[in-house]
C-alpha cells in the first residue's frame, strides 16, 4: 500500500546528459515496491508532486534508485537536493509490471530515454526469473546514453539513437526486425514511441507504461485518464496505471 | 476547543472538508486517514449521466497555484447514488453531494435524484465551473441565471442548498444576493479563476481545453476579498475555500467570515493535509484568543 | 535577434518596459542600470492634482504575488511634467504616461495636459485601478463606462491611447471591445486582481484601505487567458503584464497574443530584472525557433 | 550608493528567544554602511524582500552584523541559512543617523526590541566620538534580552522588560526620568513606544528610525510613506529614512 513517507537522499550523481541518479533510503518502499511502480515526489516550492519512477531496488540495503532528467524547474530543483537531505514521497504508487509465468520465456524490454528507468528494475526482476532478456533502449544522442552496462548485465541490449552519434541511428523500431523470437515485450518511453511499438508488434503480449500530468498522484482528480478500448472506459493513470496491458488502451 | 459548528442542514465536528474534485468520492485519501476525522465530506460534481471531461492534459503548475480542466468527468449521479455514496455512508459524517449540468433541466434532475437518494444531507450547486462548453459558468456570471437555477433545485429537493459562486464576475456580492433571495441556505465560495498556461516547447496551450480552472494558495487573497465583502451582504453562512494550506488559513477565512471551509488542491501536495489542520485548529484558534471555531466567524470585518 | 517592435506611436528597440507604479519616474531605478537599456518607460499614474494617497500599510505579501493599495500617490500630472519628465526625457527611450482620475473630467484633463507636453508618446489609459474610492475601477467594469472615457480621452489628445483593462470582469472580451471601438490604439493588460489579507495578530484587514490588487507571478494564469481571449477580437495591440519575472514568462505572453510587455512586482525583488530579461530574450527566442520578437505575437493562438 | 550584492552568511546564532543575530562578509558594505542604514534581504520564495537593520560593522574585516527576530516566514527561512550560503541584499539602503556636531555631548539611545540592533552600530560609533553614550532598552521579557553586556562597554545601560522579569518592569518611558541630563536622543522601536520618547522628550533634538510595511525598498513604488508636518507632505521611509528628525514626521 502507498503511504507518504520521508527518505534520505544517500546519493545523487550525473550520469549523462541532464540525467541524474538519486539514491534513496526507505525500508518500506524496498519491501513493497514492484517493478513499474513510481513514487509521487514532493520538490519544495511546487505545488504538485512529480511521478518518478522506481529504476531499481536493494533489498539487502533497503536502497532504491531513481533516475530522473532535469527537463524544467522541479527536476533542477530535486537534482539539487544533496545526500542527507531528507524529501516527502507518496509510494509505492499504482500498479507494476505483470510478470507472472514468465519463467523460462524470452521477453524484450524498449525504453526510450527517460522512459528506460522502470525497465532496469523489471529487467533485473526478471533476470531472477532466468528470463532470457533483450534490450532496447533508444536515446536522442550519445551524450544521453546511461546504464548501457547494466543492461548489459541482464542480456542482448542495443543502444539506438536518433542522431547515430552512438549505437545505432534511428529509432527502436529501426532494430526491432532484427531481434530474435520473443515472447511478450514491455516497453516505456514518448507516446509516439509506444504507438511504433505496439504496432510493429501486434500480435505479442506486450506492456506498456504510460505518462501523464499528475494532480494527486492517487486516483482521486481524475487529472491522469486515459481511453480504454471498450467504448467510453477510461483508467487512471496514477492509479490503474501506469502500467497496462497493450491491448487495454488506446494510445 | 469548540469546533464544532452547525449550518443549515449541516452538524459539523469541525469547520474542515475537502473540496469538491480533490477528493474524488473519498476512497483513496481512505487509505491514508480515517475519514471519519473530517467535518464533512464534499463529493466530486455529479451530472445526469456519465461524463468522460476534457481531453488530456488536465492539468499544469502554476506559481503557488495549479490549473485544472477535468471537465466534469464522473460516473453519472445514478452511478454516483448506487456505488460512491454507501461507501461514504459507512463514515459518519456529512456528505455533500455537488451538482453540476450543462441545463437548467440537468441541473433540477440530478438535484431531484439526490434527494430522493438515502445520507446526501446538502447540495453544493456548481453553478461555475469554468471548464465546460455548456453550462456551468453562464449560470455563475449572470445574476438572474443563478437565481433561477437556485429556485428550480430549491423547488425539487428538500436538501438545504449551497451555491457555489465563481470568482470571474465584477460584482461577486449582487451574485450572492441573488441566489440567496432565490432561496439559497448558504454559500460556497469560491470555485476557481479562469486562466491559462503556454507550453513554449509545443507553442500551444498546454491543456488540451485550452483554458482551466485557477486554484491553490494564488487565489487566496481573491477568496478572501470576496468572503469578506459577501459576508456583509447576506445573512446565510458561506463555506470558504481557495488556498487553505494551513489553520492559520483557515482563521484567515473565518475571520473573513467562512462557517465553515473546504480544502481543495493542498490534498494533492500533503494527502493528510485535512487530519493535520483539524488538528492544529485549537491552538491556532486559542493562541488568537478564540474559545471557539464559530466565534471567529467574521470577527475580522471592521 | 531582432527584439524590435513598432506599435501606434510607439517604435520600440526592444518589447520590455516597467509597468506603472513599479518604476515610479524612473530615477530610483536609473542607479542601478542605465535606462536606455529600456524599450520603453511607463511612469506612475498621473491624476489632476497632486494626491496623498491612501494609509498605510499599503502593501502585503501573498503566495507568489503582493498587494498593493498605494491609492494612485503622485505629484499631479503638471508636477510630473515640469520635474519628472525632463528626467526621463534625458534618456533614448519612449515615454508612456498613466493617465488616472476620479471623474471623465479629470480623465481629460489630464490626458489634454500630458497633450500639451512635450516628450511623452503615448497615454495608458488607467481605468482599472481598483485601490480609490471612486472612478478607477468602475469605468473598468462597465464597457458604456469604459468606451465613453477612451472616447473623451482621444478627442483632446493626439497621442495614441493605451487603454489598460482590469481583469476583474466576467467577460473580458467586451470590454476590449468597447474600447477599441471608442478609439483605443491599443490594449494594455492586465491591471490587478481585486484581494484582501486579513492579518491574524490584529484580526483585521491587513492593508489600510481594506482590500489590494494582486500582481506578481500568481496572476500570469490569468494575465495569459485574457489576452488569448482578447486577442482573436480586437486588431489592436496588446501591452500584456502580469506576473512576469523571466524572459521565458515574456515568450508566454507574446505567443499568447501580446506585442509588448510590462514588468512590475518583478522589480521590487530584482531591481534588474528589465535589463536582464532583455539580454536573455535573445536566446529564449531562438531556441524557440524564432528569429524575431515580433514573429512570436500570438503564435501560441490554437 | 545602494547597490545588488551577493553576500556571504558566515555565521548564524540564536542569542535570545526567537532572535539570531547573523554575520555577513561585504566589503562594499562595510566601506559604505553607516548607522541606521538597512540591507533589504531577498528570502527564497518570498515576493518582498525583508529590510533588517545593520546592527555592527567591522571595517577591519570586512564584516557585518544583522540582528533579527523570527516573526514570520521571511525571518524564519533567514534563519535557515547556513553558514556559506550567498543570500542577495540590497544596501546600504536609507539615510542613517545623523550626528554631526555631537562630539563631547552626551546622548541617550532609546531602543524597544528589535528595534534595538542599529542604535548598536550607532553607540559604537558614538563612543569613537568621545561621546557619552547612556542606553535605555526595553523588551518584553528577560528571554528576549540580547546585547546587555555589549551596551554596558558603551556606557550606562538600563534594560527594562515589560513583564519585569529581568531589569526593571515596564516601558522604557518609565525610567526616563531617572537618566541624567542629556543634549540628543536616538530611538527605534515600535510606534507606541517612539511616540512615547518623543512626547516625554518634546525639547530634545531627537532622531527616530520608522518602520513600514516595504514593496521596492528603493523609492519608487510609494509603499512605505510617512506623512510629515508640513501640510499634505510625506517621506518614504526606505529612501528619505528610515531614520528621520523627531520633529520631521507625524507619527
Ligand atoms: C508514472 C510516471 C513515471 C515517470 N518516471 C520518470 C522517471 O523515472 N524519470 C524521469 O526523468 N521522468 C519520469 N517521469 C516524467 C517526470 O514526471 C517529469 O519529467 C517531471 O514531472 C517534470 O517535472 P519538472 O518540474 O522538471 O518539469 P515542468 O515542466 O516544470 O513540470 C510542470 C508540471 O508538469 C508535469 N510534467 C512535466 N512533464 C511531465 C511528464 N513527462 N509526465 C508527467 N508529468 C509531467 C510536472 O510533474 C509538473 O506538474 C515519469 C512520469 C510519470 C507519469
Ligand atoms: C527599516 C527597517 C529596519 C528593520 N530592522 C530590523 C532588524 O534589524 N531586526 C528585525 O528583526 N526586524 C527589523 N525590521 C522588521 C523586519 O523587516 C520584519 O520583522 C520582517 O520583514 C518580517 O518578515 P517575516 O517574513 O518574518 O514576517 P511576515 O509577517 O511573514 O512578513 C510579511 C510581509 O510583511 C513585512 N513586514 C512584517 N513585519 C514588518 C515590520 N515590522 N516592518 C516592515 N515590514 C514588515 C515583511 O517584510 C513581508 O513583506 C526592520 C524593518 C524596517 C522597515
Ligand atoms: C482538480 C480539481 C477539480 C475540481 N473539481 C471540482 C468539481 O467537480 N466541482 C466543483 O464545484 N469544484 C471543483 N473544483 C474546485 C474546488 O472545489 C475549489 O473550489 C477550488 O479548487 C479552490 O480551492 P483550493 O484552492 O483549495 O483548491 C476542482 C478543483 C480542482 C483543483
Ligand atoms: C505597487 C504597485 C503600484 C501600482 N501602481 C499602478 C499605477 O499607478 N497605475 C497602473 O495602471 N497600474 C499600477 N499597478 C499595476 C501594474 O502596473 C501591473 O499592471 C500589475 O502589477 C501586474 O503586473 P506585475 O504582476 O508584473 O506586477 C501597480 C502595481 C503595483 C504592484
Ligand atoms: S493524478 Fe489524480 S487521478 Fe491520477
Ligand atoms: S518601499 Fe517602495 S517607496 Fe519605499
Amino acid at each position: 500500500m502507498m503511504k507518504k513517507l520521508e527518505v534520505e537522499v544517500l546519493s545523487s550523481t550525473d550520469i549523462a546528459l541532464d540525467t541524474m541518479e538519486m539514491e534513496l533510503k526507505s525500508e518500506y518502499i524496498c519491501k513493497h515496491a514492484v517493478p513499474g511502480q513510481f513514487l509521487h515526489i514532493y520538490v519544495e516550492g511546487h505545488t504538485l508532486r512529480r511521478p518518478i519512477s522506481i529504476a531499481d531496488v536493494d533489498k539487502f540495503n533497503n536502497t532504491l534508485t531513481i533516475l530522473f532528467k532535469k527537463v524544467g524547474s522541479g527536476t533542477e530543483k530535486l537534482a539539487a537536493y544533496q545526500p542527507g537531505s531528507r524529501i516527502s514521497v507518496l509510494g509505492p504508487s499504482g500498479n507494476g509490471f505483470d510478470y507472472i509465468g514468465v519463467e523460462s520465456s524470452t521477453v524484450l524490454l524498449v525504453g526510450g530515454g527517460i522512459g528506460v528507468p522502470p525497465l532496469y528494475y523489471l529487467g533485473k526482476a526478471l533476470a531472477e526469473k532466468n528470463v532470457k532478456v533483450i534490450s532496447v533502449l533508444g536515446f536522442q544522442t550519445g551524450a544521453s546514453v546511461f546504464y548501457e552496462e547494466k543492461f548489459k548485465q541482464l542480456g542482448d541490449t542495443y543502444i539506438v539513437t536518433n542522431d547515430g552519434s552512438y549505437g545505432s541511428r534511428g529509432f527502436v523500431t529501426d532494430v526491432l526486425w532484427d531481434i530474435a523470437e520473443i515472447d511478450r515485450y514491455y516497453s516505456c518511453g514518448p507516446l509516439p514511441m509506444l504507438k511504433a511499438v505496439c504496432t510493429e508488434l501486434p500480435h505479442k503480449e506486450g506492456y506498456i507504461s504510460l505518462e501523464e500530468r499528475m494532480g494527486c498522484g492517487v486516483g482521486a482528480c481524475f487529472a491522469c485518464v486515459i481511453p480504454t478500448d471498450d467504448n467510453g472506459g477510461y483508467k487512471k493513470i496514477c492509479k490503474d496505471g501506469p502500467v497496462f496491458a497493450a491491448h487495454e488502451v488506446s494510445l | 476547543m469548540d469546533l464544532a459548528v452547525n449550518l443549515p442542514g449541516l452538524s459539523l465536528k469541525n469547520p474542515i472538508m475537502p473540496a469538491s474534485g480533490c477528493f474524488g468520492f473519498g476512497r483513496e485519501y481512505s487509505q491514508f486517514y480515517d475519514l471519519n476525522l473530517l467535518g464533512a465530506v464534499i463529493m466530486k460534481a455529479a451530472t445526469g449521466n456519465e461524463r468522460y471531461g476534457n481531453q488530456t492534459p488536465r492539468v499544469a503548475e502554476t506559481a503557488s497555484g495549479m490549473l485544472n480542466a477535468i471537465g466534469l468527468q464522473n460516473p453519472g449521479v445514478e452511478n454516483i447514488i448506487q456505488t460512491e455514496v454507501p461507501f461514504l455512508a459507512d463514515y459518519d459524517i456529512p456528505i455533500i453531494a455537488n451538482v453540476a449540468g450543462s441545463t437548467l433541466k440537468e441541473y433540477e434532475e440530478v438535484a431531484r435524484t439526490f434527494n430522493q437518494a438515502e445520507h446526501i444531507q446538502a447540495l453544493e450547486l456548481n453553478i461555475s465551473c469554468p471548464n465546460v462548453k455548456e453550462g456551468g459558468i453562464q449560470f455563475g456570471t449572470n445574476p438572474d441565471m443563478a437565481a433561477k437555477v437556485t429556485e428550480k433545485v430549491k423547488r425539487v429537493s428538500n436538501l438545504p442548498v449551497y451555491v457555489k459562486l465563481s470568482p470571474n464576475v465584477a460584482d461577486i456580492v449582487s451574485m450572492a444576493k441573488a441566489v440567496e433571495a432565490a432561496g439559497a441556505d448558504g454559500l460556497s465560495m469560491i470555485n476557481t479563476l479562469s486562466g491559462m498556461q503556454i507550453h513554449l516547447p509545443s507553442k500551444r496551450p498546454l491543456l488540451a481545453n485550452k483554458t482551466g480552472g485557477l486554484s491553490g494558495p494564488a487565489i487566496k487573497p481573491v477568496a478572501i476579498r470576496m468572503i469578506y465583502e459577501v459576508k456583509q451582504h447576506v445573512s446565510i453562512p458561506i463555506i470558504g475555500m481557495g488556498g487553505i494550506s494551513s489553520a492559520e488559513d483557515v482563521l484567515e477565512f473565518l475571520l473573513a467570515g467562512a462557517s465553515a471551509v473546504a480544502i481543495g488542491t493542498a490534498n494533492f501536495q500533503n494527502p493528510f493535509i485535512c487530519p493535520e489542520i483539524i488538528e492544529n485548529l485549537p491552538n491556532v484558534l486559542q493562541s488568537n484568543g478564540f474559545t471557539s471555531a464559530q466565534e471567529a466567524v467574521g470577527k475580522g470585518i471592521i
